[in-house]
C-alpha cells in the first residue's frame, strides 16, 4: 500500500464517474425511445450533476450533511475495491462479502441522512430500501456462496477469471444457469430498477428518501447513485458474466448488461414492498436453493465444462 | 451417659406432671425441652434392651448415628419452633410433650409394635394440634384416615408377626433368619405392603395422605412449622428403619415404594405449582419432598434421604414460621397480596428467600448439597429415569419459589420499575429476637451449603446404613 | 376360619367409612375396623386347647401348649388406643356438630377452603 | 495475579457495597465501579499465569486461555456498565442488594469460566443464574424475572442430568475428563442434555424467550451485562459441548450432514432458526430494548454455528463474534440507557431527535450498531466474514441462507432505533434535555473504540483465539501481519479501514468545497403543502415496517407455548388436588382400597 494506490483509486473513481454518468444518459435516451419519446441529451446527467453542486442547499441538521458524507464516503470505498477487467487500486481486497458490506456502510449513510432530514416519506422510503435489500440479497447472496462454495474462493477477480477462456459457456450465467437468472432478477431489484423501485417512486412518497435533498446534497446523491450502479452492475458482471479479459470487451458487457437491466425495467410496473418480499421468497429463493444444491451435491455447473 | 429412654420418658414424665401444675404447664414443657435438647449431647450411643428381657424378646432402643440426627432434628427443631411461637402453645403443652416424646420413640424403636404405639401417640397428639386450625371436618379427617392407617399398620404387624415370630426389625434381618425363611416371597410382601400403607398416612404420600391439604392448610405459625419439620422428620426417620430393615428384603416392595414416592414428587409439585396461598404451596411441596426421601429412603441411600429431611426441616420451619406470621398480621396468605411484603423487613425475607433458594436446590445453599447427592447415589445406581423426572420436577419447584419470592420482594406494574409505593403497607412481622434466630437459622442453611463436607459429616458419619448388626451385638 | 371373619370385618369397616359420610357413622366404621384387627390379633396368639401362660397346676407338657401372651398384651394396648381415638373423634364430631349445626360431611366444606 | 485474590476481593467488595449503599447511594455504586475494574485489570494481567490449576476450598480451578478470553469479555460488559450505576441507585427499589448481587453473580461468571471440574462449574453458574433473577425482578416486569428463571432451570437441571449421568460412566467431574468412554445413546443423551443450559442462556430457539423479557425489562444498568455478559456464558458452554465433550470424536461414526455428525448439525440448525427468528422478531418490536433483545438471539445464533463448526475459520469467527457482539451489544444498550435517564423511556415510539441533545450517545450506538450488523469497518463485519468464509466453505446451504437473512435483516432492525429514537424531530418534552455526563459517557466511548479495534485491527484479538484453537487441537486460523487468511479468501481489515477512511475524505472535501449550506429546522420539511405543528405527529417511529411485518405478524409466539406447558403443570396439580384431597376421608379410602387392591394384584404375579 503506497501513495501510487490511492492514485489509482482517485484514477478509478473519475474513469468510473465519467463512464456511469455517460451511460446512464444514453440509457435515458433508451428509456425513451421505449417510451416512443425523444429523451434527453446523452450528457444531460452530467448537466444535472453539476447544477445540483452548483446550487444553494439546505440543511436539517449534522447528521443530514454527515449521513450524505458517510454514504459517498463508504461508496467510493467500494468502487476502488471492484476490480475492473483484473485491474485493482488495491490488489487482494475485492473478497466478495468486503465489496457487499461495505456497500451497506454508503447505503446506511445514505439511510441515516435521509430519516435525519425529519420527513416521514423519508423514513417510509428508507423503510422500504431495507426491506427491498432483505428481498433481493437473500437469493442473490445464496447463489453467490454456492459460488465460493464452487470456486474456493471469495474474491471477485478470482471468479471472473475462471471464467474466462471459454467463451460464453465458461459464464456462470450459463453454468449455472438457475442461479445466472436469480441474478439478473435481483440485479433489478438492487439497481432500483421497476419492478422493485418502489421506494423511490416519485408520484407515490415523493421520492422517498429523496425527498428534502437539493443542492449540493442532491448532487452528492446523484454521483452516489452512480457510483452506486456501478458496483452493482460490476458485481453481477464479474460474477456470471465472467467480468472482461480486456478493458474494452468489460465495458462493452456492461454497458449491455446495464442497458438490458433498462429496457426490462422500461416495460414493468411497479412492485408493492410486501409483494416484492413475497416474489423473492417464492420463486428466485427457490431456484437460489436449488442451484446451490444441484451444485453443491452434484457438482454440476463447477466441472461440466472443464 | 444417659439412656435414651429417657428421651421419651422425661417428656411423657413431665406430661403427667403437668396435667397437675397446669397453671405451670408451659413453663413444664419448656423445661422438657430444653432438658431433651440438653440430654441429647449426652446420650449414651448403642442398643438398649428394655425392661431386662434379652434383645429379642423385649423391646429394643437403638441410637445410632441414623437415629441420632433423627432425634437431633426432632428435639432442636422443637425447640426452635418454641422459642419463635412460644405465645401460640396456648393450653397445648401436655399435647406437646406427648408428641415429643412419641416422636422420639419412634425415631430409637426397634420394636415394630413398639412403633405402632409411638406412631399412634404422635398421631393423636398431632389430631388435637390440628384442632388449633378451626377447622374440625379437617381434623376429623385427619383422625379417620390415621387411625386406618394404624390399624392396617397393626395388621401388616400381625401377619408379619405369625409369620417370623418376632417383632423386632433387627432380629428379621440378622443372617440367620434370612436363610430360615423366604423374604422375598409374595407372602411376606402383603404384611410389608399394609406397614408401608399405615405410614403412608402419615408420611403424606399420595395418594395416602388425603389429609394434608386441611390439616397443614390451616395450620397457623405453631403447628405448620411443628407438622412440615418435626412430625415429617420423625415419621421419615422410622420409615427409614423400617425400609432399611424389612424392606430390603422384598424387591416388589420397594418398587412400588419408589414409584409412591415418585408420583408423590411429581404430583406434590405439580399441584403446588398452580397454588396462590403460601401454606398451600410451602404443604404441597412438603408433600413432594417426603415423596424424594421415600425414594432415597426405600433405595436405601440414607445419606442423602437424611440430608433431604434435614434441608426440609430448616427450610420448612423458617418458611412456615415466617408464612404463619404473615397471615396473623395481614389477614391472607395469597402471596399475590402480599408484593413487597418483605420490603421493610429485609432480615426476615432474607431468611424465607435462603430456605426457599435451598428449597429450590440451588447452589451455596443446603439444598443442592442435598440434591446433588440425591442425585449421585440414583445415578450411581444405574438408574437414569427417576433423576430425569426429579429434574423435570425440580424446573417446577425452582419455577414456584421463585415467583412467590420475586412477589414478596418486588412490588410494582408492569411496565415501570419495582417500587416501594406498590408495596402493602408495611407491617411489623417479628419481635427482634425472634428475628434473630430465623436469620441464624438460615445461616446454618447457608453455611451448611458453603461447607458441605462440614455439615455432612455433622450429619451423619456413618449414616449409610441405620446400622449394623455388629453394633447390636455391641448393645446386647 | 376366625381370621377370615376378622378380615371381612376390616373390610366391612373399610366399606362403612367409604361410604357413609355421616361423621358418627364413620367412627363406628372405624371402631368396626379396629374390632376386626383386634379379633385377628388375638386369633394368632390362640392355640387350641393350649394353657395360659401363667403358674398352673395342671399337666405341663410342652411350652408350645401355651397361647401366645403377646399377642394378648398386644391386643389390650390396641383397645386402649382404639378407645382414645373414638373418644377424640367423638370430640371432634361434636366440634363438627356445634361449627356446623350437622353430622353429614357432604354438607359441610366445599368452599374455595376445601 | 491470583484468582484467589480476586475472588475473595469481588466478594468482599460486594459485601461492602450493601452496607455502602444503605449510608450512601452513590458510593455503593461506585464501589462496584471500582470491584469491576479492579477485576477486569486483575484477570487481564492473569495472562502470564495460564495452565496453573488450584483449589479452593472444595472448589478446583484450572486457568486456560479460553477461560481468560471468556472472562474478559464478561468484564468488559461488567466493568463498562458498572459505570452506571451509581446514577440509577435512586430509581432501584434494593440498591444495595442490587450492588450486591451485581458483584455477586460477576463473581459467579469468573468462577465459572476457571473451573476445572463440573461441579465447581455448575454451582458458580447457578449462582449467576439465581443472582441475577433478583436483579432483574428490579427492572420493569417481574413476569421477566419469573421466564428468566424458568428457562434457565429448564437449561441447567438438563446440564446437571448430563453431568450426573456422564460422572455415573465416567466416575469423575472434571472437565477434560468426565465425558470419556461415553458412547451410542448415552453420549447422544449426555450431549444434548449438556449443551441445554448453553442454548437456554444463549438464546437459542426455542429457548429464546427470555431474552426479550429479561433483556428487555431488567434494570437498565442490567440489560448491557445481559446481552453483553451473561448470554456469552451459554457460548461457554458450547464450546466445552464441543471442546470437552469431544463431540465429533464421539459422533464420528454417526450419520453426517454436510459433514458434521447429525447431533452437531441440529444443533447449527436450532442456532439458524434462531437467527431468523431473532431477526423476523427484532423487525417488529416498539420498545428498543426489547428490539436490541431480540438481535441478541439473532446474534446468538452467529455465535452457537460458528462455535459449533470447530474448524480453523468459523470456530474463530465465533469466538471472534462473541467478543465483537459483547462490546457492540453491551455499548448500544448502555445507549438507550443513557437515552432512558434523560427521557425516562425506552418505547421508540416516544421519542425522537435525540441527536440534538445528546450527540455523543447517537455516535455511540451508531457504531455499535454498525458492528452488530456487520459492516466494515466494524468488529461484528470480520467475524461474520468468517462464519460466512467457514461456512462456505464447507457449502452449508441453509444455514448460511440463514446467517445471511440474519444480517441483511440486521441492517433493517438496528436502524429502526437509530431512525426513531436519534433521528427526525425532537419531541417538545425532550427539547431541554442534555447529554448524559462524562462518567457516563466514558464506558460508552471506551466500548467503541474498542468496536473499532476490533474492526480494524481484528489479528489481536485472532491471536487469542488462535492459541485457544491449538489448545484444543485445531488448527489455529492463519494469519499474517495484519491479514487473516482463509483457504477461499483474504481480508485485510486495516486496509479496508483505509480505503474507507480516503473514500470519506474524498467525499469530505467535494463537501466542504461546495457552497455552505443553509441549516433549517426539521418541522421545515417537504409535507404536501400541508400544515403540520405538532413535532411529534410528523416523526414516523411506530410500525416502522409495516408492509413487511404484516407478512408474518400471524406466526405463534413461542413464549405461548411455555404458558400453555405451564397450565399443563397447573392442571396436572389441579388433578391432584381434585382426586387426592378433601375433608371427607372416603377419597383417601377409596385410593387406599385400589391401590391396596392393584397392589396385591400385581404383587401376585411379581
Amino acid at each position: 500500500m503506497n501513495v501510487m494506490n490511492f492514485v489509482y483509486g482517485f484514477i478509478v473513481l473519475v474513469c468510473v464517474f465519467i463512464f456511469q454518468t455517460t451511460l446512464t444518459g444514453l440509457n435515458r435516451k433508451v428509456t425513451a425511445r421505449l417510451q416512443k419519446r425523444y429523451g434527453a441529451r446523452w450528457y444531460q446527467q452530467f448537466l444535472d450533476i453539476f447544477k445540483a453542486l452548483r446550487k444553494d442547499s439546505t440543511s436539517h441538521g449534522w447528521v443530514f450533511d454527515f449521513g450524505v458524507i458517510m454514504a459517498l464516503g463508504g461508496i467510493m470505498a467500494t468502487v476502488i475495491f471492484i476490480p475492473v477487467a483484473g485491474f485493482q487500486a488495491f490488489p487482494g481486497l475485492d473478497n466478495v462479502f468486503v465489496i457487499s458490506y461495505l456497500l451497506a456502510v454508503g447505503m446506511l449513510g445514505m439511510a441515516m441522512s435521509a430519516a435525519g432530514s425529519g420527513n416521514p416519506w423519508a423514513s417510509i422510503g428508507v423503510a422500504r430500501a431495507l426491506t427491498n435489500m432483505l428481498a433481493y440479497d437473500v437469493p442473490l447472496m445464496i447463489v453467490i456462496f454456492t459460488m465460493i462454495f464452487a470456486f474456493d474462493s471469495s474474491s471477485l477477480s478470482e471468479i471472473s477469471a475462471m471464467q474466462q477462456g471459454m467463451g460464453i459457456l465458461g459464464w456462470n450465467a450459463i453454468r449455472m444457469p438457475l442461479g445466472g437468472i436469480v441474478a439478473i432478477i435481483a440485479l433489478l431489484g438492487m439497481l432500483g430498477k421497476k419492478p422493485f423501485d418502489s421506494f423511490i417512486a416519485p408520484a407515490e412518497i415523493a421520492s422517498g428518501p429523496m425527498v428534502e435533498y437539493g443542492g449540493k446534497h442532491l448532487g452528492f446523491m446523484f454521483i452516489l447513485h452512480e457510483f452506486m450502479t456501478f458496483i452493482e452492475v460490476s458485481i453481477i458482471l464479474a460474477l456470471f458474466f465472467g467480468g472482461g479479459a480486456t478493458i474494452w470487451e468489460y465495458l462493452l458487457k456492461y454497458a449491455i448488461l446495464y442497458t438490458f437491466t433498462n429496457i426490462i425495467s422500461g416495460v414493468m410496473p411497479r412492485f408493492k414492498i410486501d409483494q416484492a418480499v413475497k416474489y423473492f421468497f417464492k420463486l428466485p429463493l427457490a431456484m437460489a436453493i436449488i442451484q446451490g444444491l444441484v451444485v453443491i451435491f452434484t457438482g454440476l455447473g463447477v466441472t461440466l465444462w472443464f | 451417659m444417659i439412656n435414651p429412654v429417657f428421651m421419651i420418658a422425661i417428656p411423657l414424665g413431665l406430661a403427667f406432671i403437668s396435667l397437675i401444675f397446669k397453671k405451670a404447664s408451659k413453663w413444664i414443657l419448656v423445661a422438657g425441652v430444653t432438658i431433651n435438647v440438653v440430654m441429647l449431647f449426652l446420650l449414651e450411643w448403642g442398643s438398649v434392651a428394655m425392661g431386662g428381657f434379652r434383645i429379642p424378646y423385649g423391646i429394643q432402643l437403638m441410637l445410632s448415628s441414623y437415629s441420632f440426627t433423627g432425634l437431633a432434628v426432632v428435639n432442636i427443631m422443637f425447640f426452635v419452633i418454641l422459642l419463635i411461637s412460644f405465645d401460640k402453645v396456648e393450653k397445648n403443652s401436655v399435647v406437646l410433650l406427648t408428641a415429643l416424646a412419641g416422636m422420639n420413640g419412634m425415631i430409637l424403636t426397634m420394636d415394630l409394635f413398639n412403633l405402632f404405639v409411638f406412631m399412634e401417640i404422635t398421631a393423636i397428639s398431632a389430631y388435637i394440634l390440628s384442632m388449633k386450625g378451626k377447622k374440625p371436618e379437617h381434623s376429623f379427617n385427619y383422625l379417620v384416615l390415621g387411625s386406618i392407617g394404624g390399624v392396617i399398620f397393626l395388621l401388616g404387624t400381625i401377619i408379619f408377626y405369625a409369620q417370623t415370630g418376632t417383632l423386632n426389625m433387627a432380629i428379621i434381618s440378622s443372617p440367620v433368619q434370612q436363610s430360615a425363611f423366604d423374604f422375598s416371597s409374595a407372602t411376606l410382601f402383603i404384611p410389608f405392603f399394609l406397614i408401608f400403607a399405615g405410614m403412608a398416612v402419615e408420611a403424606k404420600l399420595i395418594p395416602f395422605g388425603g389429609w394434608v391439604k386441611g390439616v397443614y392448610g390451616n395450620a397457623d405459625r405453631l403447628t405448620g412449622p411443628l407438622f412440615s419439620s418435626v412430625y415429617a422428620a420423625a415419621i421419615l426417620f422410622a420409615m427409614g428403619r423400617v425400609f432399611g430393615e424389612l424392606f430390603v428384603l422384598n424387591e416388589t416392595i420397594v418398587i412400588i415404594v419408589v414409584i409412591t414416592g415418585l408420583i408423590t414428587f411429581a404430583f406434590g409439585e405439580a399441584a403446588a405449582f398452580r397454588q396462590t396461598k403460601m401454606r398451600r404451596i410451602l404443604l404441597f411441596s412438603s408433600i413432594g419432598q417426603s415423596g424424594l426421601a421415600v425414594i432415597m429412603l426405600a433405595l436405601g441411600f440414607y445419606f442423602p434421604a437424611v440430608l433431604l429431611i434435614v434441608n426440609n426441616a430448616l427450610s420448612k420451619f423458617i418458611m412456615f414460621t415466617i408464612t404463619g406470621k404473615l397471615q396473623e398480621s395481614y389477614g391472607t396468605e395469597n402471596y399475590k397480596e402480599l408484593k413487597g411484603a418483605f420490603y421493610k423487613n429485609k432480615m426476615t425475607g432474607v431468611a424465607f428467600s435462603i430456605a426457599a433458594l435451598s428449597m429450590a436446590g440451588l447452589p451455596l445453599f443446603f439444598g443442592f448439597y442435598a440434591k446433588l447427592n440425591v442425585l449421585t447415589a440414583l445415578f450411581g445406581g444405574g438408574n437414569w429415569f427417576i433423576p430425569a423426572v426429579i429434574l423435570i420436577f425440580a424446573i417446577v419447584e425452582g419455577a414456584y419459589f421463585i415467583r412467590l419470592l420475586i412477589s414478596l420482594w418486588a412490588p410494582g406494574k408492569e411496565g415501570e420499575y419495582a417500587d416501594a409505593k406498590h408495596a402493602v403497607e408495611t407491617r411489623k412481622l417479628f419481635k427482634p429476637i425472634s428475628v434473630a434466630i430465623i436469620f441464624m437459622l438460615s445461616l446454618v442453611i447457608l453455611a451448611a451449603g458453603l461447607f458441605p463436607d462440614f455439615a455432612g459429616k455433622t450429619i451423619t458419619s456413618g449414616a449409610k446404613a441405620p446400622f449394623t448388626m455388629s453394633q447390636l451385638k455391641g448393645g446386647e | 376360619m376366625i381370621r377370615l371373619a376378622s378380615l371381612i370385618l376390616i373390610l366391612i369397616g373399610l366399606y362403612g367409612v367409604f361410604s357413609t359420610r355421616n361423621v358418627i357413622k364413620i367412627l363406628v366404621g372405624v371402631n368396626i375396623m379396629e374390632l376386626g384387627v383386634n379379633i385377628f390379633i388375638i386369633s394368632i396368639g390362640f392355640v387350641n386347647g393350649g394353657l395360659a401362660p401363667i403358674l398352673t397346676s395342671g399337666s405341663f407338657s410342652s411350652a408350645l401348649n401355651f397361647v401366645d401372651p403377646l399377642a394378648q398384651a398386644i391386643v389390650l394396648t390396641s383397645i386402649v388406643i382404639g378407645l382414645g381415638i373414638t373418644t377424640l373423634g367423638l370430640v371432634f364430631a361434636r366440634k363438627i356438630h356445634v361449627n356446623y349445626g350437622t353430622y353429614d360431611l357432604s354438607k359441610i366444606g366445599g368452599g374455595s377452603d376445601d | 495475579m491470583n484468582l484467589t485474590i480476586i475472588l475473595a476481593v469481588t466478594l468482599v467488595l460486594a459485601a461492602a457495597s450493601f452496607f455502602i449503599t444503605r449510608y450512601n447511594k452513590m458510593s455503593g455504586g461506585f464501589t462496584t465501579v471500582l470491584s469491576s475494574l479492579f477485576a477486569l485489570v486483575a484477570l487481564f494481567m492473569m495472562r502470564g499465569s495460564i495452565g496453573e490449576d488450584f483449589s479452593i476450598f472444595y472448589f478446583n480451578f484450572s486457568i486456560t486461555t479460553v477461560g481468560w478470553y471468556f472472562s474478559v469479555v464478561m468484564l468488559i460488559a461488567y466493568s463498562m456498565t458498572s459505570f452506571f450505576n451509581p446514577f440509577w441507585m435512586e430509581k432501584m427499589m434494593y440498591p444495595g442488594s442490587y450492588n450486591f448481587l451485581y458483584l455477586l453473580s460477576m463473581a459467579g461468571t469468573i468462577g465459572m469460566f476457571f473451573a476445572k471440574d463440573f461441579i465447581t462449574l455448575f454451582i458458580f453458574w447457578e449462582t449467576v443464574v439465581w443472582s441475577s433473577t433478583f436483579i432483574i425482578q428490579l427492572g420493569k416486569s417481574r413476569k421477566a424475572s419469573y421466564i428468566y428463571y424458568v428457562v434457565s432451570a429448564i437449561g441447567s437441571m438438563g446440564t446437571l442430568f448430563a453431568i450426573m449421568l456422564a460422572y455415573s460412566v465416567s466416575g469423575t467431574f472434571v472437565i477434560s475428563e468426565a465425558f470419556a468412554g461415553l458412547s451410542g445413546g448415552v453420549a447422544i443423551a449426555v450431549f444434548f442434555t449438556f449443551i441445554l443450559s448453553g442454548l437456554a442462556k444463549i438464546g437459542i430457539f426455542p429457548f429464546h424467550v427470555w431474552l426479550p423479557e429479561a433483556h428487555g425489562s431488567a434494570p437498565h444498568t442490567f440489560s448491557p451485562v445481559l446481552s453483553g455478559g451473561l448470554v456469552k456464558m451459554g457460548a461457554f458452554i458450547a464450546f466445552l459441548s464441543v471442546t470437552a465433550f469431544p463431540a465429533y470424536d464421539i459422533f464420528a461414526d454417526m450419520f453426517k450432514i454436510m459433514g458434521k455428525p447429525f447431533p452437531i448439525y441440529f444443533l447449527m440448525f436450532l442456532g439458524a432458526i434462531s437467527i431468523i427468528v431473532g431477526t423476523l422478531m427484532a423487525i417488529k418490536q416498539e420498545d428498543a430494548k426489547r428490539l436490541l433483545a431480540y438481535s441478541s438471539v439473532a446474534n446468538g445464533g452467529y455465535i452457537l454455528i460458528g462455535i459449533l463448526m470447530m474448524d480453523q475459520v468459523g470456530f474463530a469467527g465465533g469466538m471472534m463474534h462473541l467478543i465483537n457482539h459483547a462490546v457492540a451489544s453491551a455499548a448500544a444498550f448502555l445507549a438507550i440507557a443513557a437515552v432512558a435517564y434523560r427521557t425516562g423511556t425506552t418505547k421508540m415510539s416516544e421519542m425522537g431527535g435525540m441527536i440534538h441533545r445528546m450527540p455523543v450517545t447517537y455516535l455511540v450506538y451508531l457504531i455499535a450498531i454498525i458492528s452488530m450488523a456487520g459492516i466494515p469497518p466494524m468488529g461484528g463485519f470480520v467475524s461474520k466474514w468468517l462464519i460466512f468464509q467457514g461456512l462456505a466453505k464447507d457449502g452449508m446451504l441453509f444455514l448460511a441462507a440463514a446467517a445471511f437473512f440474519g444480517s441483511i435483516g440486521s441492517f433493517m432492525y438496528v436502524f429502526r432505533p437509530l431512525s426513531a429514537v436519534f433521528l427526525g424531530q425532537t419531541f417538545t418534552r425532550d427539547l431541554k434535555k442534555k447529554e448524559v455526563g462524562f462518567f457516563m459517557m466514558f464506558p460508552m466511548i471506551i466500548l467503541t473504540l474498542l468496536s473499532l479495534l476490533t474492526g480494524v485491527f481484528p489479528n489481536i484479538f485472532l491471536r487469542v483465539i488462535a492459541e485457544i484453537q491449538t489448545s484444543v487441537g485445531i488448527d489455529p486460523i492463519t494469519l499474517a501481519n495484519r491479514t487473516i487468511l482463509t483457504s477461499n479468501g483474504y481480508l485485510d481489515a486495516f486496509r479496508v479501514f483505509i480505503v474507507f477512511g480516503f473514500g470519506f475524505a474524498i467525499a469530505f472535501v467535494l463537501f466542504v468545497v461546495r457552497r455552505k449550506s443553509r441549516k433549517v429546522e426539521l418541522m421545515d420539511t417537504f409535507t404536501s403543502a400541508e400544515f403540520i405543528h405538532t413535532r411529534e405527529l410528523l416523526h414516523y417511529s411506530s410500525k416502522f415496517y409495516a408492509p413487511f411485518e404484516r407478512l408474518y405478524d400471524k406466526a405463534p409466539d413461542t413464549l405461548t407455548a411455555y404458558k400453555k406447558l405451564a397450565v399443563k403443570v397447573g392442571e396436572l396439580g389441579g388433578m391432584v388436588e381434585s382426586l387426592f384431597y378433601g375433608h371427607k376421608p372416603e377419597k383417601t379410602v377409596f385410593w387406599m382400597m385400589a391401590v391396596g387392591i392393584i397392589v396385591i394384584l400385581i404383587g401376585g404375579v411379581v
